[in-house]
């Protein structure tokens, strides 16, 4: 009986080059991992689009490590990256339309970007100056940052509710990951889904890791199957082709639109970094699965097919890389000079109107 | 006018207030476990569903995670969701959802999100019920920070205070006596009179004050009315409002009184009657001449329905503590 | 948009004359519903053991009915009734061997009395005079009866697991409704089960009903369809054929004994009483719902097969009625003489040695 | 033999715990979230996998109550679970399992059935850690009938609490304070010493006594080295044993010292603060000469890094309550 008590599991045997939470059922490829086209390459993107997703991608992984090193120097508390997930993010919040509502979990900067939420403001969660959501949620259609797993689903099906009641052309997409599907809260939002028909996708970054618990340790069955189960549509799709990607959401979105109800994405990907800057990947994971997975990574991939059509050459992306380094450091310096929150903060959103004993406690704290 | 008021159910006037929040504001919506077709295992969601329709009031799978969860997005959507836990102990399921989210979406957000989530239970004991059925939540709820707790004693209190969480902005967690469900009382029904927050002095009374709240009011005024006949005056306060507390009638009626007995069924240890003798010490200690007593459930599991009347506060135990701190 | 909302929902249309929730992917069957044979009916029992299983189906109906009587006259608290899902009970308890360990909800009444659970102290539940599992249920291997519905899938996947740890050739089985799939317990279950390959058999009675809430509205997939998401079987039975119950069980033990991990076992059947004493069902279904759901019935079906085969006969079968009747006199009487426990036994094994308050308590309560 | 005693820290002294508990049981299971191969992200089971093999220690899916209901069955399997929730708030997920069935199984089995269960966790807050990383669960699992609770704040006791948890036949909640995981204390590991129910004077003093538990232990004596230098003489309690808790000592340090301060991290309101008086209330009332004061949490969510400062008790506040109640 070969199962999760035997120790000599299958992380050994390591045959083909690409991740092995991959294998299993073939994901859904507009472009090979060599940039070549995989498949009808037409998402309905024009140029401008096009190259604004690579730029977006370009921008992520910039910020990501900037992120990374900020927290180095004392500027972040715990930072998750996501370098590799770029466009497994990217591809899926640019296909959404701005009347569509994102539930993130803790990891999604990338995707914070392309809804147009304040990075400064986001990364205030990082740095430990406020929970949730110190931007602006209804603002730009995000909602705040989650760390209990899974629990933003349920959020994310409920405003699809809400949406069908209001008959609002429009749909969420909560995202989670392949460790966070493990939870009841993955199944009763999805169950709660398929009942009520929500316009809302569920979007799950299978990233092969859940710190450092292996996508085999975390379930025998691939997550996408699932959706069999509730009765609406699963796919899976290659989450480091940003094509690919785009197309699967779109669909999805436009399903939901349409009054089709929900569907399940797994995007297959990898997290190229530690779970988080307090992690060490080192104690659980081989490097040379990472550089195996750098192999694959999205954006070289994207890139080499946008330069093939011709959409973006050395020129252009030297112009981006100078534009990303400004807006990068801008942000770094946004970060650093962002001071502590007032104290009475802790106090003041609690409740509409302050019970007696919280209003007592603010004025002792504040000294009043 | 006929001199004989008419009286109403407590189910009757939950059931009223759910109606009027529903005829009232086009946002509200009530949903949960066989809330719509069948109306609800004590009917309290009774023909709401054929007046309103099956967008407003609708069955849920049993998911009760799921279920709050929902509420928390539907939120976001501008929606208001009274929302129903089956029994009491099926919402431990939701704390989760409840604590994490449900309290805490507000501040997260700097007050731009309100959580409009009324999560309304039958709780307590007293109608030997099976096992889970007779559980005191309270102390989960009122421990946790963001929520406000309420237990309507009466038919009025119970459509007043129900209306009142339901448009409150913040979320509320409504615990229905189930015991008293059926009890009889005015049938005035009006938002008018007391907010969340504030307690009610039931009885007057100077020899000591009992505090208590849910199916446990009438049993103490069945017990101040035994001691009534012994010459013994006690004031019975109806807390209603479990969190927040109020702690200014609370104290003024120690400070008339001097002793205090606390009665309610959750189990002693961190019961509420813990929280009420702390803000008694804090705010009263020098009025305060016998120690606080607490009449409460014994720190076991709810016990089975052959076992539940030796469990609960009863008339004699809750006029023995009167009396030993009257004595003191 | 047709989902859950809208008033006019697929209960209105009934043109099959079969519950409406066996839709779908067509149940496994051995026996046809008029008792003819619908496939190889050799499901590996004896004609002893083909007897004895209509006797628990007579005995256990018998018995259910009386609870009912005891209950209207309040000798039992609620009660809830399983009349029509004597054979999704019973052909799956008959399967188990005695080192199996059954978790059951509140309604296997019939599966305990196939495990050797004594009828009066597993009544001693319904009658209000304990708590959980009067009964041993180590002797019987028949877990406490559980009310938080599907909070004992886990339970029978630990103990699997614990079967595997000890490399006992033996399963468990959890017996859950259509309704407490919902539930988050459900999924972590048996996503767990996957990945520990636990010898264990999930068995779900899809009997339509959820208190009011038909399956349509539980789920908008199918149940037994999950397993395939989890990386396991799923196999959907009549939960009205006796012999399909027993053979699809059986399957499941035997792949759990060779360490081939969970199945998941969809029994369609129908519960033809409300959902408890407590309960109007007329409040929520149509009569003629039921009557129809009668022609399907699993006893006679059974009964039927076994007489054509020559199995019994009417002689053997008022034997047997008079035989019955006075078990179920016995019960009867048993259940009705049981006191109320005495008050102290509400402290005695919260803790394997009461803490001092308990110890207080208790001597408050006893006046000593 | 050194003069120097060697020191080990709290982390060291839990793994020690495990491994021994798993040395010397072959029927003890370590599972949870990321225990097995990376040895737990504060590496309390660090090398346990290694040592044991996958089949004693393993990694589970994120799923706490299927973690916890499996540790349920496992029990009826013979199996001793030890198992972690990654964070005290991951710990809400499980709660359903954990009142219904962990806490009520040997009761529903008239103790056939025996949860030797530990659930540990990282508790409190204190390393400027996420949101819902910082949280003091205890109310919720103290108020819960059936469950013993036991925090430690030094390495010994962390290495004989949860050494006698695993051997407890009842199960218990094990909350490690994680601000001092890393601080070292005495190297000399042993079972012998206080039981589960025994809480310690940490330092003796005849002013005042300070009723505190986990991180706050170290903080009430900074608190009480400061008020020495005033001629305060301050006696501090670690309470170590949350559920029970040792009333006797309790009543005993307020009738010798009179006075009496509660401190925690958790929020005031039903905090085990309320306990602490409502039993000091109770049994010491005659030598009560102030009234008990609280310094604790605040009844807000656990606030960001940046505030928690100002959130958690400090040195000020513990040294201002406790000159308070001396000079009433
Ligand atoms: C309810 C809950 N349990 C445990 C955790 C601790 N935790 C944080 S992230 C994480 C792993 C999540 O894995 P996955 O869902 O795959 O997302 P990824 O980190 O790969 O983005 C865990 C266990 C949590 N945040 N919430
Ligand atoms: C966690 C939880 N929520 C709600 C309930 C109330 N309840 C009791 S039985 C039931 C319906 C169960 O339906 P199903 O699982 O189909 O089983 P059936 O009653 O049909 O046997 C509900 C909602 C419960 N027991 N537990
Ligand atoms: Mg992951
Ligand atoms: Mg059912």
């Amino acid at each position: 009986m070969l199962s999760a008590f035997d120790e000599g599991d299958s992380r050994g045997i390591r045959v083909a080059s690409e991740p092995e939470h991959w294998r299993g059922t073939e994901p859904v490829r507009v472009l090979a991992p060599d940039g070549t086209a995989a498949g009808d390459t037409d998402v309905g993107l024009g140029p401008d689009e096009l190259r604004a997703m690579l730029r977006y991608m370009l921008l992520a992984r910039r910020l990501d490590r900037e992120c990374i090193a900020l927290q180095r120097q004392g500027e972040l508390t715990i930072y998750p990256g996501f370098e590799g997930q770029e466009a497994a993010q990217i591809g899926s919040a640019m296909a959404l339309g701005a009347d569509d509502f994102v539930f993130p979990t803790f990891r999604e900067l990338a995707a914070a970007l392309v809804r147009g939420v304040d990075a400064v403001q986001y990364l205030a969660y990082h740095r430990g100056t406020w929970h949730g959501g110190p931007y602006d949620p209804m603002a730009t259609r995000f909602a705040p940052i989650c760390i209990p797993v899974a629990t933003q689903i349920a959020h994310g099906v409920g405003y699809a509710m809400g949406l069908a009641l209001d008959e609002t052309r429009a749909c969420s997409l909560a995202y989670f990951g392949d460790g966070s599907a493990s939870e009841g809260d993955f199944h009763e939002a999805a169950n709660l889904a398929g009942v009520f028909k929500a316009p809302v996708i569920l979007f799950c970054q299978n990233n092969g890791w859940a710190i450092s618990v292996p996508t085999a340790s975390q379930t025998a069955g691939e997550i996408w199957k699932r959706a069999g189960g509730y009765g609406f549509p699963g796919v899976r799709v290659d989450g480091n082709d940003v094509l690919a990607v785009y197309r699967a959401t779109r669909e999805a979105a436009d399903r939901a639109y349409a009054g089709e109800g929900p569907t399940l994405i797994e995007a297959m990907t990898y997290r190229i970094g530690a779970h988080s800057t307090a992690d060490d990947a080192g104690r659980y994971r081989d490097d040379d699965e990472v550089e195996r997975a750098r192999s694959f990574d999205p954006i070289a991939r994207y890139r080499t097919w946008l330069t093939a059509e011709g959409h973006v050459d050395d020129e252009l992306l030297r112009e981006w890389h100078a534009e990303i380094e400004d807006q990068v450091l801008a942000i770094r310096e946004g970060v650093i000079a962002q001071p502590a929150p007032p104290v009475e903060w802790m106090f003041d959103w609690v409740y509409a109107d302050a019970p007696p004993a919280i209003a007592e406690q603010r004025r002792e704290v504040l000294g009043v | 006018m006929s001199e004989i008021t008419p009286e109403i159910t407590m189910v009757a006037a939950l059931n009223a207030a759910l109606r009027d929040a529903l005829r009232d504001d086009a946002r509200v919506l009530v949903f949960g476990q066989d809330v719509g077709r069948s109306g609800g295992v004590f009917r309290v969601t009774d023909g709401l569903q054929a007046e309103f329709g099956a967008r407003r009031v609708f069955d849920t799978p049993i998911s009760e995670a799921g279920i709050v969860g929902a509420a928390v997005g539907l939120a976001f959507a501008g929606w208001r969701s009274v929302v129903e836990m089956q029994f009491d102990a099926f919402s431990y399921p939701a704390l989760e959802q409840i604590i994490d989210h449900v309290a805490k979406m507000r501040g997260r957000t700097r007050g731009r999100v309100d959580m409009p989530i009324t999560i309304r239970m039958p709780a307590f004991g007293g109608i030997k019920g099976k096992e889970h059925h007779g559980e005191s939540p309270e102390t989960y709820y009122v421990h946790t920070a963001g929520l406000k707790v309420v237990s309507p004693s009466t038919p009025a209190d119970a459509y007043r205070l129900l209306r009142l969480a339901i448009s409150d902005p913040d979320p509320v967690i409504v615990l229905e006596p189930k015991a008293r469900y059926w009890a009889k009382g005015e049938a005035e029904l009006t938002t008018d009179g007391a907010g969340i927050g504030e307690a009610a002095v039931v009885r007057d009374g100077d020899a000591a004050t009992v505090f208590t709240y849910g199916a446990m009011v009438a049993r103490c005024l069945d017990a101040a009315a035994t001691l009534a006949d012994e010459a013994l005056s006690i004031r019975v306060v109806d807390l209603r409002s479990l969190s927040p507390l109020d702690t200014e009638l609370i104290a003024r009626c120690v400070r008339e009184t001097g002793r205090a007995v606390v009665v309610h069924e959750a189990p002693k240890t961190l019961g509420l009657g813990a929280e009420v003798t702390a803000r008694i010490v804090e705010e009263a200690f020098d009025f305060l001449e016998a120690p606080v007593l607490r009449v409460t459930g014994y720190d076991v599991p709810y016990p089975p329905a052959a076992l539940e009347h030796h469990y609960l506060p009863s008339v004699q135990r809750i006029a023995a503590a009167v009396r030993q701190v009257a004595a003191y």
